[in-house]
C-alpha cells in the first residue's frame, strides 16, 4: 500500500535527505555519494556517547568518517570522496585505495546513495556521463559502488526541468551499472525496484495515480 | 552484514555454523591458530566440514584434534605434512579426509578475490607443474599464467590480538598471517582476540583489519 | 631494486626519468599529491610522459602544472572533470592530450595487479557500461565479468607522511590513497615525506608501505 | 674461467651457506627456504650498528627479520617459515599472508635460496615431492618463490646417496617451476644456469672434468 501525502508539495532535498536516513538500518556500513547524497549524514541518529548508528564508508580510505570539518578542524589530509574536508570519529580505520575498493566489489558494504541522471525500471543506473558530444567523461567510484554495495539507493528529483521522468522503461544515458538499483528516493517518490517490478512506497506532493500518468512505467501501489 | 557483536562465550561465538560449511582458519602453524574458537566448533559439532588452513593440524590439538574428531570431509591447504600432522596423515592415507593442495600464494590470493569481488585471476604460480594440471591457462604479454578462482566460506575463525567494540582488530607480529585476508573472505567472521578494547583505543592508521569484516568477537586463548 | 636511497634534493629524486615513460601520480584531489616530486618533473623535463593518477590537475599546480608545460602525452584516471581542472579540459579538447578513463577501481586493483604479479583478472566492475566496450567478458557462478589487465610503470611518485632511513613508509589519514598501491606497482618509486626518522623508529606493525617497495626518498612539501 | 678446488673435499653444509652468504648482493631484499637455506643468514656480513646488509623476507608476514630467537626471546607469534621462533630487526614490517605473497609473486625480491630434489638444465627446479606412491605432498611457499624471485638460487648436494647427479637434463620429479633456478649451489660446485646452457663457476673437491663425466648435461667452463 502506498502511503500517499497529496496534499503537500514534494520533498526538499533536506527532507528526503532524512527520509532516506531513516530507511537505512541501525548498524548499516554506508557510503553517501558525492553531491547531494552526503546531505544524509545529517539526518542520521545521533550516536549519544555510544558507538555511531551507522558507519560511514568514504572511498578514499577510510571508515568511521564523521561530519564535515570546519575552521580549526579542517585538516587537508582528511577528507571524504568529494575532497571536502571531513573528521574521523573514534573506532575509525584508514586504508588504501585498493583496500577500500576490495571492501567495496567485495560485497561489504551494505547500503550505498547515489545521485542518478536516470534509472530504469529493471534498476540499471546512469549517473556519469550525460553522453552529450564535447563533454568530458568522469567516472570515479560510481560504477564500483553500483555493483558493490548490497543496497543500492539512488537519491535524486524525479523529473527533469523540462518535467521528463528520471525513472524510464530504458535508460538513454550511458549506464553506470546493469540491474543494481533496489530503491529510487525522489522528491515526489519512494520507488522499490524488484525483478518482480517497480513498487511505490510513498508520494509527496503527488498521487499514485498521477505518478502513473507521469512515469513510463508499470508502478505497483 | 551490519554491526560486530562482542560475544559473552566461544560457544557462543561459534553457535549456527552448520554442517557442510566452508570454513576458513586462521594460523600458521601455531601461531594466529584459533585454538579456542576450533575446540568451540569440537564441542559445537558441525560435520561435514571443508576446512581451508595453512596447515593440517600439529599434534594432537586444535585442527588435529578437529581432524580426530571426524568433523572434517575435506583440508584445502598448501602444507598439510609436517613432522607432527600424524592425525592428518592416518586419516588421509585412510581414505577418510579429502585433501586439495594448493600453493600458499594462491590460497592467500584466492581468499583475497573472495574478499575483494574478483571472479578469477591469472596467476603466474604452478605453471606447469602438477598442481596446474586440467587448468585454464594463458599466455600474457609473453608469459604463462593459470587461471584460479576464489576460496569463498561461510565462516572464517581467526585469532587477532586486540578487538576494539566496533570490531576493528590488529594482530601481533607474524600471527597476524592468513586472519585479514580470511576475515573479508567469509560470510561470517568469528574472531577470538586477548582483549577487547574501547572504541577509539586503536590507532586509525594501525588497524589492520576493518570493523566491517567482523562479525562475532569473544575473548579466548 | 635493493635498498631505498635518501636524496639529498628533489631534482635528485626525480633524476633519470625517461621521455615516454609511465608515471604513477599518488593523491586524491590535493590530499597525498606529491606536489614537491610533480614540481621536480617538471624542472627535469621528461616529455611524452602517460600519467595514471586519480584526477587530472586542480587549478595551475601540481598535474595542471605538468599538463601546461606540455609533458603528458596521455592521462590514465577516473574524474578528469572537476571544477577547477580548466587546464585538462581545455587540452583535452584541443586534442592535445589522450585521456583512458578508468572506473576507480579498476585504476586501484590493475594497479594491485602489476605490484602483485597478477596477469589479468575478471572484475565485476563496469559491465554492461560502455566503459566495458571492446573488452573480454565472461559469467563466473552466474555473475558478469570483465576482464582487466594490471598497469604496470616506469616510475611512480608518491607522497608519504613518514619513511625511516630503510624506506618503510607511513602516511596520514584518507592522504594514504594510491600511495601504497603504486608504490608496489612501478619499477622506481619515489616517495616525498615530511620526515626521515631512523630505523626502529617506526611501528613495524603499522608499517603501510613495506621497504621493498621504496627507491628514493626526498624530504619535500 | 671454472675456480678448481680439486685438492680438498667437497663443501660442508656450513661452508656452502657461507659461499651463498658472500654472493648475495648488499642491499638485496633475500628470502631464504626453510631447512638448509635457513643457515646462510648465520654467515651474512654482520651490520654492526648500520642498516642490515641483507634484507631478509619470511613468507608469513615479515621483512627484517632477525636470526632465531633462543631463551625468554622466544616469542610464539613471530616465527620464520618453517615455523622456527626468530627475533625482529629495526626497521622490520610485519604485513598479511596476500601482501607478503604479492611481494613474492609480482618479482620484488632480488634473490631467494631454495633446497631442491633436482635442477635441470634449463632451470627447472623440482623441491616439493618425491612423487612417491603414498606420499603425501607438501608444497607451502615454493611454488610461489620459484616463479616471484629474481634470482632462484638453489642450495643442495650435488649427488644422491646412491650417487647420481641432482643436477639433470630432464627432472624426473614433478617440478615446482619451470625455468626459474639461475643457480645452483652444491656442495662439489656452483652451476650458473642460462638460456645459453649451464656454466661451472667453482668446483670443491672435483675437478671440473671429473664433474663432466658425473653430471649428464653440457657443462662450460
Amino acid at each position: 500500500m502506498t502511503a500517499e501525502h497529496a496534499g503537500r508539495g514534494p520533498l526538499a532535498a533536506d527532507e528526503l535527505a532524512a527520509v532516506i536516513a531513516r530507511d537505512i538500518p541501525p548498524g548499516s556500513y554506508v557510503n553517501l555519494g558525492i553531491g547531494q547524497p552526503t546531505k544524509i549524514a545529517d539526518h542520521l541518529p545521533d550516536s549519544g556517547d555510544g558507538p555511531p548508528p551507522v558507519i560511514l564508508h568514504t572511498e578514499n580510505g577510510m571508515l568511521g568518517m564523521g561530519p564535515a570539518a570546519h575552521g580549526g578542524d579542517i585538516d587537508p589530509d582528511l577528507t571524504n570522496a568529494g575532497k571536502v574536508p571531513v573528521t574521523e570519529l573514534p573506532g575509525a580505520a584508514y586504508f588504501h585505495h585498493a583496500d577500500s575498493f576490495a571492501m567495496m566489489r567485495g560485497g561489504h558494504l551494505d547500503v550505498c546513495v547515489l545521485g542518478a541522471y536516470q534509472v530504469s525500471a529493471r534498476g540499471d543506473l546512469a549517473n556519469w556521463h550525460t553522453g552529450e558530444p564535447g563533454a568530458i567523461p568522469a567516472v570515479g567510484g560510481a560504477m564500483d559502488l553500483a555493483i558493490g554495495a548490497r543496497d543500492v539507493y539512488v537519491m535524486m528529483t524525479l523529473f527533469t526541468p523540462e518535467g521528463d521522468s528520471k525513472l524510464v522503461a530504458e535508460c538513454t544515458y550511458p549506464l553506470t551499472g546493469v540491474a543494481c538499483v533496489s530503491r529510487a528516493y525522489t522528491d515526489h517518490a519512494v520507488f522499490d525496484i524488484r525483478p518482480g517490478g517497480v513498487r511505490v512506497l510513498e508520494t509527496w506532493g503527488i498521487t499514485l495515480a498521477e505518478l502513473r500518468d507521469r512515469v513510463p512505467v508499470p508502478l505497483g501501489g | 552484514m551490519g554491526r560486530a557483536r562482542v560475544m559473552g562465550s566461544v560457544d557462543e561465538a561459534v553457535a549456527g555454523i552448520e554442517d557442510g560449511s566452508t570454513v576458513l582458519v586462521g594460523g600458521f602453524g601455531l601461531a594466529g591458530m584459533p585454538f579456542g574458537l576450533v575446540d568451540g566448533l569440537i564441542r559445537q559439532g558441525a560435520k561435514d566440514l571443508t576446512i581451508v588452513s595453512n596447515n593440517a593440524g600439529n599434534g594432537d590439538v586444535g585442527l588435529a584434534a578437529l581432524l580426530a574428531a571426524g568433523q572434517v570431509r575435506k583440508v584445502i591447504c598448501s602444507f598439510p605434512r609436517q613432522a607432527d600432522s600424524y592425525v592428518f596423515d592416518e586419516l588421509y592415507r585412510a581414505g577418510k579426509v579429502e585433501l586439495e593442495l594448493v600453493p600458499q600464494g594462491n590460497l592467500a590470493e584466492r581468499m583475497r578475490a573472495a574478499g575483494a569481488g574478483i571472479g578469477a585471476f591469472y596467476c603466474p604460480t604452478a605453471v606447469g607443474t602438477p598442481l596446474a594440471e586440467g587448468k585454464e591457462t594463458r599466455e600474457i604479454d609473453g608469459r604463462a599464467y593459470v587461471l584460479e578462482y576464489p576460496i569463498k566460506a561461510e565462516y572464517a575463525l581467526v585469532s587477532a590480538h586486540r578487538a576494539d567494540t566496533l570490531g576493528n582488530l590488529v594482530y601481533r607480529k607474524t600471527a597476524r598471517n592468513f586472519g585479514p585476508v580470511m576475515a573479508a573472505a567469509a560470510r561470517t567472521t568469528i574472531v577470538q582476540v586477548a582483549e577487547v578494547v574501547p572504541a577509539g583505543a586503536l590507532d586509525p592508521e594501525a588497524v589492520v583489519t576493518p570493523s566491517i569484516y567482523v562479525d562475532r568477537i569473544v575473548v579466548a586463548r
